[in-house]
């Protein structure tokens, strides 16, 4: 990365219109690998393959539940109950290569996720896959209510290249063919550059060039940014507005919208006397999202969750219950002391003891490298004694961490949760009492606060193979009470599909106005971004 | 007859200034005569290698020479003081008049060069129009001189024994024919049967080569043996100089007396060995007077008063003898 | 990186000057060297500010305030963090966790090098050869790399395991060094001569070799110090460590991943680095110190330029010894006639 | 030769023994690369992604630890690394072959040119004492008591910047392909700069330091006296007699700091943002990636084991007296 | 004076010393085994109230010869004998044991002292590891006392705490000295007590060692390569040559009278300020070679010294020569010997 203005891309200077777009990751030198499948892909790390593999939906990441935009398939229908899929593939799409795209290809591309359990990064139950002239059908073993925007997103590769592949999960496809508008041109550990097809089955895209640049680490990345010689990046910038938004306050510009996921405070629910829910409930009048968000989250990376259900808005806001609309999470620290004296507990002084009489403290504990975190959790942490409740911060070893959060070790701490196309994952991930292990057993992909509770269980349940709408309803509502109620996690920011990005050579960027993708850069949707853009003054 | 080609004149030589300094040789004053032998003994720290280095001004810091003059006459040409030499020239007086053969010769050869190299340096450094075979014709013909065959040239230091390193030395140090050779202590490591060896080398050598050596050990037996004068320092002052002969039969300073009292004769009658009683001066409280007067028998009044002056003894009308003792008969005449 | 640029190899092909050295009544002397005095001074105060800095500190370090990122001022004389937490305080108490790490692994290292490097070369023959077979093999692997992974291994490693593990990990120089310092002088006259007056083996290498090698001990005490400082704090600044206190890493990480620098706020970065600068500098004069006064070539090597009596400065040269006073006129006119005239 | 042979033997046990704890201290951190990448991707990979990543990555079968000690040699043998989890699949070789020659050419060349300075400087200040060399000597000290990341990063920001020469990270533009073309080996070189610069202001220090010592202590051996006696130019003296043999020691100080060149440019690499291996390491440690981190530890121990023989045989070559003749 | 009579305190009988020479990796191929033929068939007698010399040049296996006898090396063979009892000690209490019978004093009184220890220390450690350190403080301090007046350092107070850098060469080897009487030896090894010491001081260490002999009547092996020295102090002399003895007997017969050609090239070459009248005609002593001794990994079969010798027979090149009883003119030279086929009975002198 470089100075700015010193001619290293064409866009700058004599006034000419751009045709290079400079995307830029904080990921370190890549190997050159454009395999899709792969998360450790360059392709993946910094985003590109979704420029080149493209879905059969497009789906917006940030409006799960608005119906998708279609792509390589024109239409789709759901049936049984979401066990049963038939797609129609859209004609006249051509590979890379020059050879057609068919419904064989698409066939081939579930295929090969159902043979390879590696690549089945959903963990799809696929049943059975038949094409049949455009179309092609699905089977599914469960209903895939909650996987449905998972299997619309699929990206397609081509059977002619793949069926050849020794093994395609290890493989680093080094001539990645696709149905989309960019070709690889050159890799170099520290920049991959894309180059636009000669045809395409929609109208070009007028971003002639992407270069994809890895930088080290946040701070070349933020660096990179502040002179422009990144324009589009998904990065944690602390200070935002000092470090980069002054830097050029007309074109430099982010947008952070929430998606549905989140973060906050787990909470060892098996942990006397965090297994009240009255204190759970204390602990989250008190915590201040504001500044969590403000000092914690530089003010704009993980949004703030409002909803008192832990439902990121505006991504989740069709899903919040009717009895939870306006309730806002607020500081409220006489409503905590209440709560608490209704249950038993006294405030002595500064000390809160529980009913038994014992003082109630708390170790908050992350990894010593997640600044953000840690961060949040020394607010928390002075949070937490406006109501007597002596928390100390543990900075603990990854690893250590990991496990003791797989193994229950842990009195609080800050994680995520997983995030879908509904609240389904969130809950599922938090309450679900099918993947309840006892303390001191690992290998939960969830529920690492030991949350037991049979009617949320229940609920889940009924959610992922519910037949109709107004069943699942119920049930969401259900467990959004349950959430309010017992708070086995305290939520305190949503999950984000952001990007930070500069106006000045290209426009048509996402934003509070125009919410038609989110823009993060490795998103799939960042397709339809580049499609968009046009270069700045051009009409 | 006896002409002189180094005239050493109150020469003083310190170490360190101001508060620490200590003075190593006190006014010496000393004459090399061409062709001859000159011993220099003493014990241990008297202050014979100060001496020696201080002449051709290679003290290591913090020596400094506080004063005197050397003098030096070239066969032919005029007489100049080496201590008022620039540096150029001082580096063109040295090996080319004036060659050392230190003590150690393990550690005076440098030992990551050829003897060969080391040898062709120096005369290509005095002598820079030589050609490299004329050089090489040179250094080859020294060594034959002191029993090194061409063929060990390319030797490294460590490959030859502590004799052939000796020679080498030696053969170094007349390699350009200087007109005099230090030699401290050279022969010290070795055994009898080899530094006889080399002394007798050395004798012919000098009669071939016609320079004057001036010698020091603290052996005195050695040095009666082999030099045509001997000089006695004691305490960084010269005590006595005298033929050697002279010296051994009829030493007049005390000090003498008993250093040729300390050492057994391997042959003759078993002599009565005395010895010196008490222990060295200490440079840094040196005794007032004579500074031998501590252990010397004859000591009286004056000797702690009054540092005698080296001269000719009343006793001995002996141009060539001198003495510095307060004993009756020792003091020098007027 | 680290290793080499250690001073100990000046120290170790010293002869008798090693054996002469230390003895009681000399050891003061060292104080004396205006290096060690000064490197001695800094490490004190440093210790001072270990020990009491906790109590001196004005604000608690991890306190929160609404000052946020602001500049020195009265009330925050190193400014203040994303937090608004205090750095002035934070640098105080970190330091106790700095000179902890530091001294601890310093310790381990040192006792294991005397341990192992000490009987290797006492002992000789099987046991000299798998010994320094061993250090080798620990000289071989890159010491960070392999401190940040056995770190990163180790869970909770508080401030005690890194210095452990430090420690551990970088004794192998400091071994040999003395292994090949005991090879020489367990062939000295006096430890022989111990032995001839019937003196245990245990008892030789107590009382008869290990006093002679206190300065290189120390001076590998020293090194390893500042090798487990920097260590210590390059862990906590690339995160790896554990560290639920405060130390110099801790506060430039928390710098680092809030672009302190990228933000202007040059305070929050400069005071730690400038203490490890300043305690790296202290612990290196005081190795000068060590090795000058082992060697008293160097020591004496101080002091080129003297004074005369009468007030004129001389310099000291090797191989030119200066004359005083024969600035006047020389005795006799000097000509100087070369070989090549005279032919 | 006999001297060589010997120290063939135990450049052999001792490659075995590192490359044993390489093989073993990688297996003894808690904690696997499917699980780091699920912490790297905080909430944005799902929990349903682990399964398919360990049979991805193999680690869905137990092997014995033997067996994997057995195939580990094996693997050492045939130059096969295995492939990374972090860059998954690509082959561990591929990844050390594409950043070890930045950081040799970078670090190496720095690390050389820093000997070279730091002896030739200390040549002169030990053969100088007390002029005015002397006075850089605590100059240098403090300089290299400044931990490297934080000298690097103040020289990012005091002199990298918009408007200057220096840029404040990668290795070369970005838009360049590696090729040998003036443009971009003038890039690389420019890249290069201010890491060389910090990596030398750093380290020079110590080859200062440790050379003067040596100077000192040599000038004072009785053949420098001797030279000095033999009337030999004084340049003569203090090159080939004083420096010549002073130099003997740190030549075994350079071998083992050029071993370090893999090893000790972690820091470097991580502030500047430097393509090399040294990042590599750090970014495998992190990821757990075993393959890569024992691939980048055999080259290190290799590289440390090949620098000592270098230096042994200079020695050899350098030093008559540890010559043998026959 | 006679050579025999008094109570033979230590034997050495056909004591043999061979170091190893390290081996490389390729010797591992070869079979043979490389050794330092130091010292071979060594054989001596230390009687009670006697000074027995032992000369010869640098190398010749002297110091090997004592540190056998003292028990800190190990022999190759042989025997040593301690008032006709067999020993061989390797450590532990036997050693003690041994050396407090036994005791040596090294060649270099600067380096046998510990530099960091005072006088203090090194004779208390000396009495106490031989229980003669006294039941209390008063008796400790009066054991120091009456060691360092036994070797003259007086007033003792003054010497007891110092460091041995602030002592002289002669008071350094003084304190070895006392150490060694420590342990109230009955035989002394002193390896080249004196060649470290200036000329004035060393016959004061002579002159105590020998007071040492008539007071405490010890046996005491006198090391040195000075053979004037060994003429004038010691009873017997035995004379070395590249790890052989060559020659022994009275010491003023074998200095006066040297029979083996090696004795005499050593004596003859001995800087003699009585030779006056040949200054300037130093003719080097008759011998042949470089003057250069033999190595001893390969030593010269036969005679060692052949290579060297005037008087090689071709015998000598072959045979090892063994000890020739000389004809004695009277008394005191009785017990003269020469390693030396000249002597042979019948050869042609
Ligand atoms: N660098 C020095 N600093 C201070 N004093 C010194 C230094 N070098 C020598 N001396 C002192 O100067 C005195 C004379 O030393 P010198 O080496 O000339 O004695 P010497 O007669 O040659 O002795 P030796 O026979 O042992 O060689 C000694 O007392 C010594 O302690
Ligand atoms: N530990 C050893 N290992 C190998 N060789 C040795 C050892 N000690 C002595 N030697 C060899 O044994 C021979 C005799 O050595 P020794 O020290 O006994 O000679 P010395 O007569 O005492 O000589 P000096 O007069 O120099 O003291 C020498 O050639 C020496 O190199
Ligand atoms: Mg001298
Ligand atoms: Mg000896």
């Amino acid at each position: 990365a470089c100075s700015s203005g010193d001619g290293n891309t064409t866009n700058t200077g004599s006034g000419s219109a751009a045709t290079v777009l400079n995307i830029g990751m904080p990921n370190g030198p890549q190997t050159e690998n454009h395999n899709p499948f792969l998360g450790s892909s360059s392709g993946a790390s910094l985003g590109y393959r979704w420029m080149i593999f493209e879905p059969l939906v497009m789906i917006n990441g940030i409006k799960p539940t608005e119906a998708g935009k279609p792509w390589l398939a024109t239409e789709w229908k759901w049936a049984d109950n979401f066990t049963k899929l038939s797609l129609t593939i859209r004609d006249g799409v051509k590979f890379s290569d020059g050879k057609p795209m068919t419904a064989e290809d698409v066939a081939y591309s579930f295929q090969l996720r159902k043979d390879n359990e590696g690549l089945n990064q959903d963990a799809i139950p696929y049943g059975t896959i038949t094409a049949s002239g455009n179309k092609v059908d699905l089977t599914f073993t469960r209903s895939q209510f909650v996987n449905q925007n998972k299997i619309l997103t699929v990206f397609v590769v081509p059977k002619h290249q793949w069926s050849t592949l020794k093994d395609p999960s290890q493989d680093t496809l080094k001539n990645p063919i696709g149905t989309g508008p960019y070709t690889v041109k050159s890799f170099t550990p520290q920049t991959t550059t894309l180059t636009v097809r000669d045809s395409y089955w929609q109208d070009l895209p007028k971003v002639k060039e992407l270069r994809y640049t890895s930088y080290n680490d946040n701070n070349a990345q933020t660096t990179a940014l502040a002179n422009g010689a990144s324009e589009w990046s998904f990065v944690f910038v602390p200070n935002v507005k000092a470090v980069y938004q002054d830097k050029d306050p007309e074109h430099h510009k982010l947008w952070f919208p929430a998606n549905l996921g989140i973060h906050g405070l787990w909470i060892n629910t098996t942990r006397k006397p965090f297994d009240n829910p009255a204190l759970r409930r204390a602990m989250d009048k008190v915590i201040n999202r504001d500044d969590i968000f403000m000092q914690g989250e530089a003010g704009y990376f993980y949004p703030k969750v409002e909803s008192i259900t832990g439902i990121p808005t505006p991504a989740g806001e069709s899903f919040i219950a009717p009895e939870f609309k306006d309730k806002l999470h607020s500081v409220d620290v006489e409503g905590a002391k209440k709560e608490l004296a209704d249950a038993g507990f006294t405030l002595e002084g500064d000390v809160l003891k529980d009913p038994t009489g014992k003082p109630v403290t708390i170790t908050l504990t992350d990894p010593a490298g997640w600044s953000d975190y840690i961060t949040d959790l020394e607010i928390i942490k002075d949070n937490l004694s406006t109501i007597g409740i002596k928390a100390t911060v543990d900075k603990a070893n990854q690893d250590a961490w990991f496990k003791a959060f797989d193994e229950g070790n842990f009195d609080a701490g800050m994680h995520w949760t997983n995030g879908g196309a509904t609240p389904y994952d969130i809950y599922q991930n938090i309450m679900d009492g099918k993947i309840l292990k006892p303390i001191g057993k690992g290998g939960v992909s969830g529920n690492y606060g030991r949350f037991n509770s049979p009617e949320a269980t229940k609920a889940l349940d009924q959610y992922a193979n519910a037949t109709d709408d107004a069943t699942r309803t119920t049930a969401l509502n259900t467990l959004q009470r349950i959430m309010v109620e017992q708070m086995p996690v305290v939520p305190t920011s949503a999950s984000n599909v952001g990007g930070l990005y500069s106006t000045k050579n290209w426009e048509g960027w996402p934003d509070e106005q125009n919410q038609y993708a989110p823009a993060q850069p490795t998103q799939q949707n960042a397709l339809q971004i580049v499609l968009n853009l046009k270069p700045a003054g051009a009409q | 007859m006896k002409e002189p080609v180094l005239e050493i004149k109150d020469f003083c030589v310190d170490y360190g200034l101001g508060d620490q300094g200590v003075q190593a040789v006190r006014d010496v004053t000393l004459t090399l005569h061409r062709g001859e032998v000159l011993g220099l003994a003493g014990e241990s720290g008297s202050g014979k290698s100060t001496l020696a280095y201080g002449v051709t001004r290679l003290l290591p810091p913090p020596g400094v020479i506080s004063g005197g003059s050397v003098v030096y006459h070239p066969p032919n040409g005029d007489s100049y003081d080496v201590m008022a030499l620039n540096d150029a020239e001082l580096r063109a007086f040295r090996w080319a008049e004036t060659s050392i053969v230190f003590q150690g010769a393990m550690n005076s050869l440098n030992p990551v060069h050829k003897v060969s190299t080391q040898m062709l340096d120096v005369i290509r450094a005095h002598e820079p129009g030589l050609t490299p075979q004329a050089r090489t014709a040179r250094a080859q013909e020294m060594l034959k001189l002191v029993g090194i065959s061409a063929d060990r040239m390319d030797a490294y230091p460590h490959q030859l024994s502590g004799g052939m390193r000796q020679r080498v030395m030696i053969g170094m140090a007349l390699v350009l024919e200087p007109q005099i050779v230090i030699m401290d202590e050279p022969t010290t490591a070795l055994d009898v049967v080899m530094q006889r060896q080399i002394l007798a080398q050395l004798v012919e050598l000098r009669e071939r080569l016609g320079f004057s050596v001036l010698f020091i050990t603290h052996d005195l037996s050695l040095l009666v043996e082999f030099s045509d004068r001997i000089a006695i320092m004691y305490g960084g002052r010269i005590v006595e100089e005298a033929r050697s002969a002279d010296l051994y039969k009829d030493s007049l300073h005390p000090y003498s007396e008993g250093l040729l009292k300390s050492f057994p004769a391997l042959r003759g009658p078993r002599r009565e060995l005395a010895g010196i009683p008490g222990s060295p001066p200490d440079l840094r409280g040196m005794p007032s007077g004579c500074s031998f007067h501590p252990r010397c028998p004859h000591a009286f009044d004056r000797c702690s008063a009054e540092i005698p002056v080296l001269g000719v003894p009343s006793a001995r009308n002996d141009p060539d003898r001198s003495v510095a003792c307060w004993l009756p008969g020792r003091v020098p005449v007027g | 990186m680290s290793a080499p640029a250690s001073t100990i190899t000046a120290v170790t092909p010293e002869g008798p000057e090693v054996a002469a050295a230390p003895a009681k009544r000399r050891r003061l002397r060292f104080v004396a060297n205006p290096k060690a005095a000064t490197g001695l001074i800094v490490l004190a105060f440093f210790c001072v500010i270990a020990v009491i800095g906790p109590w001196i500190a004005p604000y608690d370090p991890s306190a929160r305030s609404s000052d946020l990122i602001q500049p020195p001022s009265g009330k925050h004389w190193f400014g203040t963090t994303h937090l608004g937490q205090d750095i002035f305080s934070q640098v105080l108490v970190g330091t106790r966790g700095v000179m902890f790490v530091g001294l601890l692994a310093g310790i381990v290292a040192t006792a294991l090098s005397v341990l192992i490097g000490v009987s290797a070369g006492f002992l000789g023959g099987a046991a000299d050869e798998s010994l320094s077979a061993l250090s080798n093999v620990f000289l071989v692997i890159p010491a960070l790399p392999l401190i940040i992974i056995v770190a990163s291994t180790i869970p909770s490693a508080g401030d005690l395991m890194v210095a452990l593990v430090i420690g551990l990990t970088s004794w192998a120089w400091g071994a040999r060094v003395l292994r090949a310092q005991t090879l020489s002088l367990r062939r000295r006259d006096y430890v022989e001569a111990a032995r001839a007056t019937g003196e245990t083996t245990w008892r030789i290498i107590t009382a008869e070799i290990m006093p002679n090698l206190t300065a290189i001990i120390a001076s590998g005490f020293v090194g390893t110090v500042i090798f487990a400082v920097m260590s210590e704090i390059t862990l906590a600044f690339i995160g790896i460590s554990t560290i639920s206190e405060w130390n110099w890493g801790t506060i430039l990480f928390w710098a680092q991943s809030q672009q302190a620098l990228a933000q202007g706020a040059w305070w929050w970065f400069v005071p730690a680095g400038l203490a490890i600068a300043i305690l790296g500098t202290a612990l290196s004069l005081i190795n000068f110190g060590i090795d000058e006064f082992v060697s008293p070539r160097l020591r004496s090597s101080g002091h080129t330029r003297m004074r005369t009596k009468d007030g004129h400065t001389v310099r000291m040269r090797v191989g030119f010894t200066p004359v005083l006073g024969s600035k006047e006129q020389p005795a006799t006119p000097v000509v100087r006639r070369t070989k090549e005239d005279a032919a | 030769m006999k001297f060589l042979l010997q120290r063939i033997a135990f450049y052999l046990f001792t490659a075995w023994a590192a490359l044993t704890i390489n093989f073993f201290i990688p297996r003894m951190i808690p904690g696997d690369p499917v699980t780091s990448l699920i912490n790297k991707f905080q909430g944005q990979m799902s929990t349903e992604a682990i399964n398919s990543l360990y049979v991805l990555f193999g680690l869905d079968k137990d092997a014995s630890l033997w067996g994997q000690y057995v195939d580990y040699w094996g693997q050492v043998f045939r130059g096969d690394l295995g492939l990374s989890f972090t860059f998954f699949p690509t082959p561990v070789a591929d990844i050390l072959g594409q950043s070890l020659p930045w950081t040799i050419a970078l670090v190496g060349i720095t690390t050389f040119a820093s000997f070279m300075i730091g002896t030739s400087l200390g040549v002169l200040a030990g053969w100088r004492r007390g002029s005015w060399l002397d006075g850089l000597l605590p100059v240098t000290t403090f300089l290299s008591s400044i931990p490297y990341f934080w000298l690097g990063l103040l020289a990012i920001t005091l002199l990298a910047g918009p408007g200057s020469i220096f840029p404040s990270s990668g290795g070369y533009e970005p838009g360049l392909v590696p090729s040998w073309n003036g443009e971009f080996i003038g890039s690389a070189i420019q890249h290069s700069l201010l890491p060389a610069v910090t990596i030398l202001i750093s380290s020079v220090s110590g080859w200062i330091l440790s050379m003067r010592n040596m100077m000192v202590t040599v000038a004072s051996e009785d053949y420098i006296t001797v030279a000095h006696a033999k009337g030999l130019p004084e340049r003569r003296v203090m090159v080939s007699y004083a420096a010549r043999n002073a130099l003997l020691p740190n030549v075994s100080g350079f071998a083992l700091s050029l071993g370090f060149i893999v090893g000790g440019t972690l820091l470097v690499e991580i502030v500047f943002s430097y393509p090399g291996i040294g990042y590599n390491l750090f970014q495998a440690v992190g990821a757990k990636d075993y393959p890569l981190m024992q691939g980048i530890f055999l080259v290190i121990t290799l590289s440390v084991l090949v620098a000592n023989l270098m230096a042994d045989i200079a020695y050899l070559l350098l030093d008559p007296r540890t010559r043998k003749e026959g | 004076m006679t050579v025999t009579d008094t109570e033979v305190v230590l034997e050495a009988d056909g004591l043999t010393k061979h170091f190893p020479v390290r081996r490389g990796v390729r010797d591992l191929l070869t079979r043979e085994r490389k050794v330092v033929h130091a010292v071979d068939d060594i054989r001596l007698t230390l009687r009670r109230g006697r000074v027995t010399a032992l000369v010869g040049e640098s190398g010749s296996g002297k110091s090997t010869v004592a540190r056998l006898l003292a028990q800190l090396y190990g022999r190759t063979s042989g025997d040593i004998r301690l008032h006709g009892d067999s020993v061989t000690v390797k450590g532990g209490r036997k050693f003690r044991a041994y050396c407090r019978r036994v005791q040596m004093i090294f060649q270099d009184p600067f380096a046998s002292l510990n530099p960091t220890h005072t006088v203090r220390y090194h004779l208390t450690r000396a009495l106490k590891i031989h229980g003669r350190s006294g039941d209390t403080a008063a008796e400790l301090e009066a054991n120091l006392r009456d060691l360092l007046l036994r070797v003259q350092l007086t007033p003792p107070e003054r010497y007891l705490d110092k460091f041995p850098h602030e002592l002289s060469g002669g008071q350094r080897q003084r304190v070895s000295i006392a150490r060694a009487l420590g342990a109230d030896p009955e035989a002394l090894l002193a390896d080249e007590p004196v060649s470290m010491l200036d000329v004035s001081i060393r016959l004061g260490v002579l002159n105590l060692l020998r007071d040492l002999k008539e007071r405490l009547n010890l046996a005491i092996l006198y090391i040195t390569h000075d053979i004037a020295s060994a003429r004038y102090f010691a009873d017997e002399t035995l004379v070395m040559y590249a790890g052989r003895m060559v020659e022994g007997g009275d010491s003023e017969t074998v200095t006066q009278n040297p029979a083996h050609p090696y004795t005499r090239l050593l004596i003859e070459s001995a800087p003699d300020p009585d030779r006056l009248d040949r200054v300037g005609d130093l003719q080097p002593p008759e011998e042949r070679g470089t003057g250069e001794p033999p190595s001893l990994i390969a030593p010269p079969t036969g005679c060692r010294f052949h290579p060297r010798c005037v008087h090689a027979m071709p015998k000598c090149s072959t045979d090892l020569p063994p000890r020739f009883e000389l004809p004695a003119n009277d008394d005191s030279n009785r017990g003269h010997w020469a390693a030396c086929w000249l002597y042979e009975e019948g050869a042609a002198k």
